[in-house]
Order: structure tokens, then C-alpha cells, then sequence
């Protein structure tokens, strides 16, 4: 069988398409970072490749608000092709900058199906950078990037960003995202229950860290799982030993699912 | 007199006043003898020099480029060392990793632009040093840096709080923008660094043996290459400004950058993949002194002259003069020599990347640079002179100080001065300025500044990165410095520097193989400062050449003074090691219960500029001695120890002796330990408190007694065992017994 | 040549985390008169021939999340 | 209550990279007519009893660094 073919989207300040290309390799798709403007130019088609990656962080510097120029870029020219793409029922993920992205393109949540902002990641609450790692509790396993947890498995992983707090546009969104259960990953403390800062880092919402789509192929998330891939990337492995980190299993998740679908 | 975008300057016919008013009205930082050696070079000429050649000569013979002061101690000192295991020097240096890759690293300040603009300083302090490792054909993979801040206000200047918030923003916006992890450094706090605050930045690279670049231009016919960020009156005469005492109510805005991470960011990757498909011929990055200095060096290195026609430099602004796009600084922007065949395959590399980039001139045979503006000549000289600045032997003074310890009497609550060294302002949590670094990206930190359980880590003493996810192999990242030790006494001082970094690197179990100097220092003018930086450097090199680790780059800072404030003649040392296998690489936080607990090395009774005394406020000169020959030792015996697997975890004793290692031991993992020292015979506050050097505390498996005891001989000592509390006695005298909790607080205090 | 000028503030419903250090820091310095502090971004846009109507397109395009922000446009405002 | 309106832009001499961003962004979007984008931060501050000197210490001690930035102050401005 032929591997999945994965394109990890960059433009000038894009910076994370490393460790997601080699997550996506290693976890066995055929992976290539593919500059934006040969999507646009179309030197590229979207249409060949199995799942985008947009991956973490400063599109554009995030100047503006995160994400919002390289988001405004695609909206212009590339927006009806992605659309499709989910619709065809190939992935999508978007860790960080990736979730912003997502965010502003309305590719997330989109309770409404019409594909319009209903969402925001502010400003963190601290006013602060975040680096370092928290917990987040997996609360449906439906999306096809989980399938490899199960539910209520609690996970450690890397976050590291200025702008994370998710608010939606009204309440009606946000009963939609809980309702659906569309908040497939929630910021947790050490005991695995839901609390304020500093276990939630930003402020988000409900503690909300990462929202799957209604159909399972869209993830978007703050936190970094392709930085995880091995467990002597996580910051406390030299207490807990070596081998596969938190992320590897995001990854072996979507490829198999590829490799079973297409 | 020539055009209006040019002027001739009549120096033929000047004296030795009129000289002076030359240098100062061109804001050229150069001294009399310097004026009277350019006039003699241009009556063998037979004509005046325009503006552009006397600007080009102000760059070139700057102390910031042409190294007038350090140069020939430099040499006599730290060039040398080892120098077998040098791979190459460049804008950073490189040495041997594996059969694959060479490791390139360098550490450079900023600290004038810093001083007075703090973020741009900064964030243009980051992209710099990362253009170093970029111009030896490197990619970057770990940015640090070490800072050094005032805690008083004065008068004039912005307040120390002020300057430390912007070099923290300034480095984390650049930083996280370019997406490389900034992983290690320091934060000192001083009242010896009002107004002059020290940003020393460090950057560390892998590159492809095969793709190693060289800077110089040794061919005629290659075409010069601009590419990047444009040309500006940004920028123009930082080196000069760099190269004197920072006075009141200095804001010459045109030195004044902030940087652009969003250019670098792409400029970065479209260099790399034409270096890796074989297209750059040499490569060397715009820093001080601009074009006038890039290509002057890239140029002389090879033994070729040139043709350079700056009407072909892109630019921000489109009223510039010919001196200025010859000596501007803006950033983002780097010089690539390319064959006549490999230009079109290098543009449209540049194009792909949405990056600026211009042909403007060519190598050709000949010792003479010649610059054209338009069709006019502007510059016609000798590149030998031009480059080559004069060297000078400054006088110094050293001034004898007796070694004089202080006892003072013995204290009534070592507890309580314990946790008052554990909230110290120059020992508590960095994580208010390292959370804000993304020390994650490129998933490839395997230690990152901080270790143990999530949400309540401690410190690490080195930082680990793997450059390949395909090998097991890490590289360690550390840095060492003292200004409370070099301001007493800049010999041990300097060797405690790299005592320090030597001992991050070992404690993580990694083997140090190369260091990156940085020098800080006040005005090289003055005998006793020439003074302390000859000690510095007799230091540096006592320790390195010990070690047989040699120093592959470096940067000297001088003029950090402002009247009679200077800083202490201090070196930042930036020190790189090698691990085998990381998934065996140590942290400092206690891994588990009823393990025995060693020290390693005895301390002796020398107290100066510790923080014991700093705490006590009592004198004493006697600053730690880092003996080269038994630092050697230990890290042999260390790593021999590593090896065999007996070490759990380990961490360097520094500020506040063993007391605070042990303390910053059980902060990452809820374990304490209960330590007795009865059987040293030792007063137990100069026990606990010394900080005598090239020591460690090591956590060992449980059974490693003999073991232990067969490599180190009687140099480790059982000092008790990892328990559920944190315990100190000297027979029947009860030293400490502290709340592992209160001590995380403390160490915590202000950070959540 | 006109501007626009553009003023990006955040909705009064939504927290401004920076606006909070701001009063903070303003308190720490010893000024107590201090009651709220919110924080915006500013565009002067040059261009030819412009409209408020293309400066509502800016906003709505780009400088602004519906969601979390207001926009406010002018033209040659100083 | 009085409020105090606060600017803070860069300087004309030091790059703006944030404008240098919005121009190619907007210019992408096919705004072809754009000559130039300068940024700034707005600081809308309530308190009791403000005036404009009280604004410009503001600047002067947290707002802006008078090296690359200019401060404006307005009072109950809008
Ligand atoms: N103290 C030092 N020790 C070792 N090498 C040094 C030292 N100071 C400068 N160098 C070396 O001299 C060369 C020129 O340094 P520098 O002027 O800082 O580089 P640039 O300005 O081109 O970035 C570099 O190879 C640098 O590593
Ligand atoms: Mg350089």
C-alpha cells in the first residue's frame, strides 16, 4: 500500500513544519513542506495529497493577531479547495498557529456549516508567553486523530504561545461545541479535574484546548503533540523513562486511518 | 569638491586640529595618529579621500571590527589552545561532532544598543549572533543568552526594571518569531551594572561537514550578492557607538534597530537549501560596519580586489548616500559570493523564499577595492589599508591585592539563611523570563531549562539538544560566569567562569569539547582595566589549555563604562559537550527514595564574593580558586561514573555552596534528603555555604558505594540519603529542617 | 495622499489581559487615580485613492476578528 | 469620569516591521494601492482626576521609550 501523502503548509514565519514533517514521517506518511505560494500559484494541488498540516508558529509574525495574515492569505485564494477537502472527508490538523488558522478560516467549529468566524483565541489571560507543558484530558475519542486514546485519558503535552484563550462568539456556540461534544481535549491539573490558572493556561472557555469538527477530521489544538513524537522530548522523561511520547500516538492514529480509507 | 551625493575632504592640507575636527564632524571614532596615518596613505596618492573611503576607513579600523585593544593579548592568551581540534573559524567557530555533522557556535554581546534601546538591542542581539552560525553554512538550533542587569535607578538613564522587561521581550519576540528554542543563559543582578547593562547572546548550529561555507572570496570573476533585508540609514555608526563610554541622554536614533525576525525567519531556510545544493561559493553575514566591512574582509581573506556598484543595493529609503549604503547596519541581511553559473539557480532560490536579493559586483585579480556609485567612482583604495586597522599594545597596570579571608561568627539560624539564599534575587526562578522563550520548537529539546514533575519543575544545569532524530547523539548547552568573583579578582574569576560551564555540561552527562568566549569590559584606555583583562585572559587560558577544550570563537566588549561606573572584567563562557546517548542524560531533580547522596569534592574556607558573604555582607577577597588540573580530574572520574551507570541525577554546586544544590535538588521532585556532616570536622555554615569550585552533589543508585568509592578514591563523600524531608545535622547540632514546600515557594517566589 | 486610519479595540465583553497589566503597573508606580485601562492597535494606512469603505474591508478582511474586536475607521484622521 | 487617550507609535526612523507585514498582506489581497502601513498602540485610560501631565508621565515612565517612540496624550479624547 502506498503511504499517505501529508503536506505541511509554511509561509515566512511558520516555523514549527520541522518537527510536524518529521512526526508525519516517522509515523509513516510521505510527508513534504510545501511553501504557500505553490498552493496559490498552483505549482501544487491541494487535491494530491491525504492531510494538511498547518502547522505552529508566527505566521507572518503574528502580527495583527495570531494567525490572522496567513489566514486572510488563504481566505483570498485557497479557501474553496480546503473546504472540499474536508468535506471529502480528508484531515486537517493545526496545533498553535495552526489552531488560530483554522479559527479565523471558520474550519472550526463551524456549528452553523457555513464556514464563518464563530471563534477567537485571545490574548492569554496572564498577558504572558507560555512555554511549558500541562495536561489535557481526551473527552471523545471519536476524532480521527484520537483514535488511539481512550476517553478521559489524561495527556501531557508542550504548549507554548501568547494567544490561546478560545472564546466563541456567543453562547449558542458554545452549547453547540459542548453539545456535539466538539471539545475533544480539555486543559486539566494533576489530578485530571478541571481548574483555573495555572493548569489552563490562556483562560480559555470551559478549559476547552482543542476542538475536533462534527465529522472527526478537523483537529485543531494549542498544545504541540509534534513535539512530543518521543518521550525524551517531554520535559519530565527523565523520571518516567524512554520510548514513545504523548504525540506519537496523534500521529500513528491519522496515518492508519489513511492508510485503512484511502 | 564633487558632486552633491559626494564630498571630497581636504586632509592634505590639514594640521593636526583640523585632523581631530575631520574625525569628530564624521562621527569616525578615530584618533589623531590614526588621522595623521590616513593622510600619509592619501598624499602617496596624491589626491584627498572622498567621504565614502573616510567612513569605510572609520568602520573598518573601529574597535567594535578591527579588535585594536584585544588583539594581540588575544592572541598571545586564547588563540592556540588546542587548536587541533578547531575544525574552522568564521563568524563562529566549529568544531568536530561526528562523521556527519560539525557543531558551530559563538557568543557575542550587545550590550550598548541594549543600554539604550533594551528591546531592539536585544532582539537585534539574537538575530546577529544567529547570522553567525548561519554564515558558516549552519543551521541554527539553540539560542542563550546571559544577561546581567542593574537593581538601582540613575538619574538620567531608564530604570533598570525598564531595560530588563525590553531585553526579555526584545529576545523572546525575535526568538520565538525565528523559531529557534532559546534553551539556556543566565540572569545576574548587580548594582555594578547601572547604566551598563551586559546582553551577552549565544547561538549554536549544525552543519553538514560537506556543507561547511568559508568567507573568503580567493576567485576572480565571483558575483557579490546582497540578500535579505533592505539598505537603510538604520543603524549607521553602531560600531562606532559601541566602541566608547555610554554617556547621559544618548538617543542617536540612527543607531537605534529593532530587527525584523519575519525576513530572517525565510532568509534563513533560502540560505541553507542554496548551500545544500552546492551554490554559495563563500558566505559571510552584514553585521557592524555593514558592506564596507563584509566585503572588505571576504575580499582581503581571498587575496582578490573588486568592483562594487552600490546604485545595485536595495534600498529603504531612495535618497541615500553613497557612504551611508556603504556603511549602514540594518539588519536581516547577508553577503554570498556565487559563480557566474549559479546565479539564476540562487535568484530563483531567493524568489521561492520571498526574499530580496541583488547582484552588486564581482571579485576580480588585484589588492584594490574600487566602488562605484552611478557610474562614479567613490572609493579607489588599497584593501590591505583600508581592513587592516593598527594594533595596540594598551598599557596596563595590575594592582596587587593580598588574599585576605574573613571569618565571621558563626550564625544562629542557618536555616533561615538558607531560605534566604534559596529567594535570593541572583539564585530564585528564571521561569518570569525563560517561560516567555519558547524552548520547545523543533522538537529536539531533550532537556530544556527546566526538569522534574509537571508544574513544579527546578533547574537544570545543561541543556540538551538532538540535532537528528535519526542518532542518538545530544548536544549540551551551558554557559559560566561570576561578576561577583571577577569584580574581586578577574584571574579566578575567569577561571571559575569556565569552571562553571565545564560543570553544567558534565553534570548532565555530557563530555565539554568547544567554548565560545564573550569579553565584557570598561574603557581599555585605562591602565587597570587593560589590567584585569590580561588577568581575564591568563585565566581563560590556565583553565582551557588544562582541559585541552579549545576557545573557537569569541567577541570582546570594551567601553561598558559610563564616568567612574564600570562593570567588572568579566568573560561569559558558552561551553558545548557531547552526549552518546541522550535517553541517558541526567537532570538535578532526585529521582527516588533511600538513594545515598555524594558530594563530590571538598570545600575549602574561601568566601569571596559568595553569596554567603553578599547575604552577610562581610568582605572577603579570597574568591574561589578553580584549580585547572583537578576540574580535569573530576569530570574524567564523573563521566567514568556515568558511564558505568551509577549516577541517578547531579547537579553543580555554585551560588550557595552545596546548601542550595541540595535545596534545587528536591524542588523538582518533592524528594528531600537528610544530610549529616559530622564527620568533615568543618565549621557547618563554611560546610554548607563555600563555593568552592568543580564540585558536584550526585544522587547515586542505591549499592554504587563501592563502585563510587573505587573511581572518585577520597574524592566523594556519603552526605546522607534521599528521604521524605530535608534535614541537616552536624552531630548534635540540628542545622536545617525545611518544609519541601517552603523551600519550592521560596525558590518560586513571584512566579505561579 | 489620504490615510485611513484604523483603530482595533477589543469588545467590551472581552477581557483585555493586557489592559489589566497596564493598571497594574500604572498602581505599582504609585498611581492610585487609575480605574481601567483598555488597549488597542492602531493602523495609519497610506494609499491612493481611498475610501472608508475600503477601510472597512481592511477590517473586516484582516485587521479585525468579528468575534473579539471592534474597528474603527477614518479617513485622513489624524 | 475623565479618560486619557494614549498613541504610542514608532518613530519615522525606525522600521516598523509589523506595517511592513500589513502592506504585503493587504497588497496580496490584491489592494494594490497601498503605499505605506504604520502601527502604533492605543491606551484608553479612566481614572480619577487625569490630566494631560499626568498622561505624558505615563509615557514617559511605562508607555514609550522616548529613543523610538513618540507619544501623543489626549484627554477625553476620542
Ligand atoms: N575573545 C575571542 N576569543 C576567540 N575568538 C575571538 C575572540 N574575539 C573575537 N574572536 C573571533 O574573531 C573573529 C571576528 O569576531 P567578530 O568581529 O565578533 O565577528 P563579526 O563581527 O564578523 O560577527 C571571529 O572569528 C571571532 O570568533
Ligand atoms: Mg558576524
Amino acid at each position: 500500500m502506498k503511504n499517505p501523502r501529508a503536506a505541511v503548509m509554511t509561509m515566512e514565519g511558520t516555523n514549527n513544519e520541522m518537527e510536524a514533517y518529521l512526526s508525519l514521517i516517522h509515523a509513516g506518511a510521505n510527508a513534504e513542506i510545501v511553501h504557500i505560494k505553490k498552493f496559490e500559484n498552483s505549482e501544487k494541488k491541494l487535491g494530491d495529497y491525504d492531510l494538511l498540516f498547518l502547522p505552529g508558529g508566527f505566521s507572518a509574525g503574528d502580527y495583527i493577531r495570531a494567525g490572522a495574515i496567513m489566514a486572510a492569505r488563504i481566505k483570498a485564494k485557497l479557501i474553496r479547495d480546503i473546504e472540499s477537502f474536508v468535506d471529502d472527508g480528508r484531515l486537517v490538523m493545526g496545533p498553535c498557529n495552526g489552531f488560530q488558522i483554522l479559527i479565523e478560516l471558520g474550519l472550526l467549529p463551524n456549528t452553523e456549516g457555513k464556514w464563518e468566524t464563530e471563534a477567537a483565541l485571545a490574548q492569554n489571560i496572564s498577558n504572558r508567553f507560555e512555554a511549558r507543558t500541562i495536561y489535557v484530558k481526551v473527552n471523545n475519542n471519536k476524532c480521527v486523530f484520537l483514535k488511539k486514546f481512550r476517553e478521559g485519558e489524561i495527556l501531557k503535552l508542550p504548549i507554548a504561545h501568547m494567544e490561546g484563550r478560545f472564546i466563541t462568539r456567543d453562547e449558542r456556540v458554545l452549547n453547540e461545541i459542548l453539545t456535539r461534544r466538539m471539545n475533544v481535549l480539555s486543559y486539566v491539573n494533576r489530578e485530571g479535574k478541571e481548574s483555573g490558572y495555572p493548569w489552563n493556561p490562556n483562560g480559555s472557555m470551559m478549559n476547552i484546548a482543542g476542538l475536533c469538527n462534527e465529522k472527526g477530521n478537523v483537529l485543531g489544538l494549542m498544545p504541540h503533540p509534534e513535539r512530543v513524537f518521543y518521550k525524551v522530548t517531554e520535559s519530565d522523561w527523565t523520571r518516567n523513562g524512554t520510548g514513545e511520547g504523548m504525540g506519537y500516538r496523534f500521529f500513528l492514529s491519522a496515518v492508519e486511518h489513511m492508510k485503512e480509507k484511502f | 569638491m564633487g558632486t552633491e551625493f559626494l564630498e571630497t575632504v581636504e586632509i592634505l592640507n590639514s594640521g593636526v586640529k583640523e585632523l581631530n575636527k575631520i574625525s569628530k564632524n564624521y562621527n569616525l571614532g578615530l584618533s589623531t595618529e590614526e588621522m595623521l596615518r590616513i593622510k600619509s596613505y592619501f598624499s602617496s596618492q596624491g589626491r584627498n579621500p572622498t567621504d565614502v573611503e573616510l567612513q569605510a576607513i572609520g568602520q573598518a579600523w573601529s574597535e567594535h571590527c578591527g579588535y585594536k585593544s584585544s588583539k594581540v593579548y588575544l592572541k598571545k592568551f586564547i588563540f592556540g589552545i588546542a587548536p587541533n581540534k578547531i575544525l574552522s573559524q568564521g563568524d563562529a567557530g566549529l568544531v568536530d561532532f561526528n562523521d556527519d555533522i560539525a557543531i558551530a557556535l559563538k557568543m557575542e554581546s550587545h550590550n550598548h544598543p541594549s543600554a539604550i534601546e533594551p528591546y531592539g538591542g536585544a532582539a537585534t542581539g539574537v538575530g546577529g549572533i544567529l547570522r553567525d552560525v548561519l554564515s558558516m553554512g549552519g543551521q541554527p538550533i539553540a539560542v542563550t543568552d546571559v544577561l546581567y542587569f542593574g537593581e538601582r535607578s540613575k538619574k538620567g538613564f531608564p530604570s533598570p526594571k525598564f531595560i530588563e522587561s525590553g531585553v526579555i521581550s526584545g529576545i523572546r519576540d525575535y526568538g520565538n518569531r525565528v523559531g529557534i528554542p532559546t534553551v539556556s543563559g543566565g540572569i545576574f543582578y548587580s548594582n555594578d551594572f547601572v547604566p551598563n547593562v551586559l546582553v551577552n547572546v549565544g547561538c549554536v548550529g549544525v552543519v553538514k561537514k560537506s556543507n561547511i561555507m568559508k568567507a573568503s572570496v580567493d576567485k576572480p570573476g565571483l558575483k557579490l550578492i546582497i540578500a535579505g533585508g533592505k539598505t537603510g540609514r538604520d543603524g549607521i555608526h553602531g560600531v562606532n557607538m559601541a566602541s566608547k563610554t555610554l554617556e547621559k541622554g544618548e538617543e542617536d536614533t540612527t543607531t537605534v534597530q529593532l530587527g525584523n525576525p519575519i525576513i530572517k525567519e525565510p532568509l534563513i531556510h533560502a540560505v541553507l537549501e542554496a548551500n545544500e545544493r552546492k551554490l554559495i561559493y563563500a558566505l559571510k553575514d552584514l553585521g557592524g560596519g555593514g558592506l564596507s566591512s563584509v566585503i572588505g574582509e571576504m575580499l582581503l581573506s581571498g587575496g582578490m580586489g573588486g568592483d562594487i556598484y552600490l546604485e545595485m543595493v536595495p534600498l529603504k529609503e531612495s535618497n541615500m548616500k553613497p557612504w551611508e549604503i556603504w556603511i549602514s547596519e540594518s539588519q536581516e541581511r547577508m553577503m554570498l559570493a556565487v559563480k557566474e553559473e549559479n546565479i539564476n539557480e540562487v535568484m530563483d532560490i531567493f524568489n521561492s523564499w520571498d526574499i530580496t536579493a541583488s547582484i552588486i559586483g564581482h571579485s576580480r585579480s588585484g589588492k584594490d577595492l574600487r566602488i562605484y556609485y552611478n557610474g562614479q567612482k567613490v572609493l579607489d583604495m588599497d584593501l590591505e589599508f583600508l581592513t587592516s586597522s593598527p594594533l595596540y599594545y594598551r598599557s596596563y597596570r595590575h594592582i596587587k591585592q593580598p588574599k585576605e579571608s574573613f571569618l565571621p561568627s558563626y550564625p544562629k539560624d542557618i536555616e533561615r539563611i538558607m531560605l534566604k539564599m534559596v529567594g535570593n534575587i541572583n539564585v530564585r526562578t528564571r521561569e518570569y523570563a525563560v517561560r516567555q522563550y519558547d524552548h520547545t520548537v523543533r522538537g529536539s529539546t531533550v532537556i530544556g531549562p527546566f526538569s522534574g514533575n509537571v508544574g513544579s519543575e527546578g533547574p537544570t544545569d545543561a541543556s540538551i539538544i538532538r540535532p537528528s532524530w535519526d542518532r542518538s547523539e545530544g548536544i549540551a548547552i551551558s554557559h559560566g560566569s561570576n561578576p561577583f568573583y571577577s569584580k574581586i579578582d578577574p584571574f579566578r574569576g575567569a577561571k571559575a567562569a569556565v569552571d562553571e560551564a565545564v560543570r553544567n555540561i558534565v553534570s548532565s552527562g555530557a563530555k565539554p569539547i568547544a567554548f565560545s568566549d564573550c569579553l565584557n569590559a570598561g574603557n581599555p584606555e585605562i591602565p587597570e582595566i587593560m589590567g584585569e583583562f590580561i588577568s581575564m585572559l591568563s585565566g581563560l587560558r590556565d583553565s582551557a589549555s588544562s582541559l585541552e577544550i579549545p576557545y573557537v570563537s569569541g567577541n570582546v566588549s570594551f567601553y561598558n563604562q559610563t564616568g567612574k561606573s564600570r562593570i567588572p572584567t568579566l568573560p561569559t563562557i558558552l561551553a558545548v559537550g557531547k552526549i552518546d546517548r541522550i535517553e541517558k542524560a541526567l537532570t538535578p531533580d532526585f529521582k527516588n527514595f533511600g538513594n545515598p547522596v555524594y558530594m563530590i569534592g571538598l570545600p575549602y574556607v574561601e568566601m569571596g564574593g559568595s553569596l554567603y558573604s553578599r547575604i552577610l555582607k562581610f568582605n572577603d577577597n579570597n574568591v574561589p580558586n578553580s584549580e585547572p588540573t583537578i576540574l580535569k580530574s573530576r569530570i574524567t572520574k564523573f563521566l567514568k561514573a556515568f558511564d558505568d551507570d551509577l549516577i541517578l541525577s547531579s547537579h553543580d554546586i555554585s551560588d550557595g555552596g552545596l546548601a542550595v544544590a541540595l535545596a534545587e535538588m528536591t524542588i523538582g521532585s518533592g524528594i528531600g534528603v537528610d544530610v549529616d556532616i559530622s564527620s568533615f570536622g568543618m565549621r557547618s555554615d563554611m560546610f554548607l555555604f563555600s563555593e568552592s569550585q568543580s564540585r558536584f552533589v550526585i544522587e547515586g543508585r542505591k549499592g554504587s558505594e563501592e563502585r563510587i568509592r573505587e573511581i572518585f578514591g577520597n574524592d566523594a563523600f556519603i552526605i546522607g540519603y534521599t528521604s521524605e524531608s530535608f534535614k541537616g545535622i552536624n552531630g548534635e547540632e540540628n542545622l536545617f529542617n525545611i518544609e519541601l514546600e517552603r523551600i519550592r515557594k521560596k525558590w518560586k517566589e513571584g512566579y505561579i | 495622499m489620504p490615510f485611513l486610519k484604523i483603530t482595533v479595540t477589543l469588545k467590551k465583553s472581552v477581557e483585555d489581559a493586557e489592559g489589566q497589566s497596564v493598571v497594574k503597573a500604572l498602581k505599582l508606580l504609585g498611581y492610585e487615580n487609575i480605574k481601567d485601562v483598555r488597549t488597542g492597535k492602531v493602523y495609519f494606512i497610506e494609499l491612493e485613492n481611498g475610501s472608508i469603505e475600503e477601510g472597512r474591508e481592511f477590517c473586516s478582511k484582516l485587521l479585525s476578528n468579528p468575534v473579539i474586536n471592534e474597528c474603527k475607521v477614518e479617513l485622513d484622521g489624524n
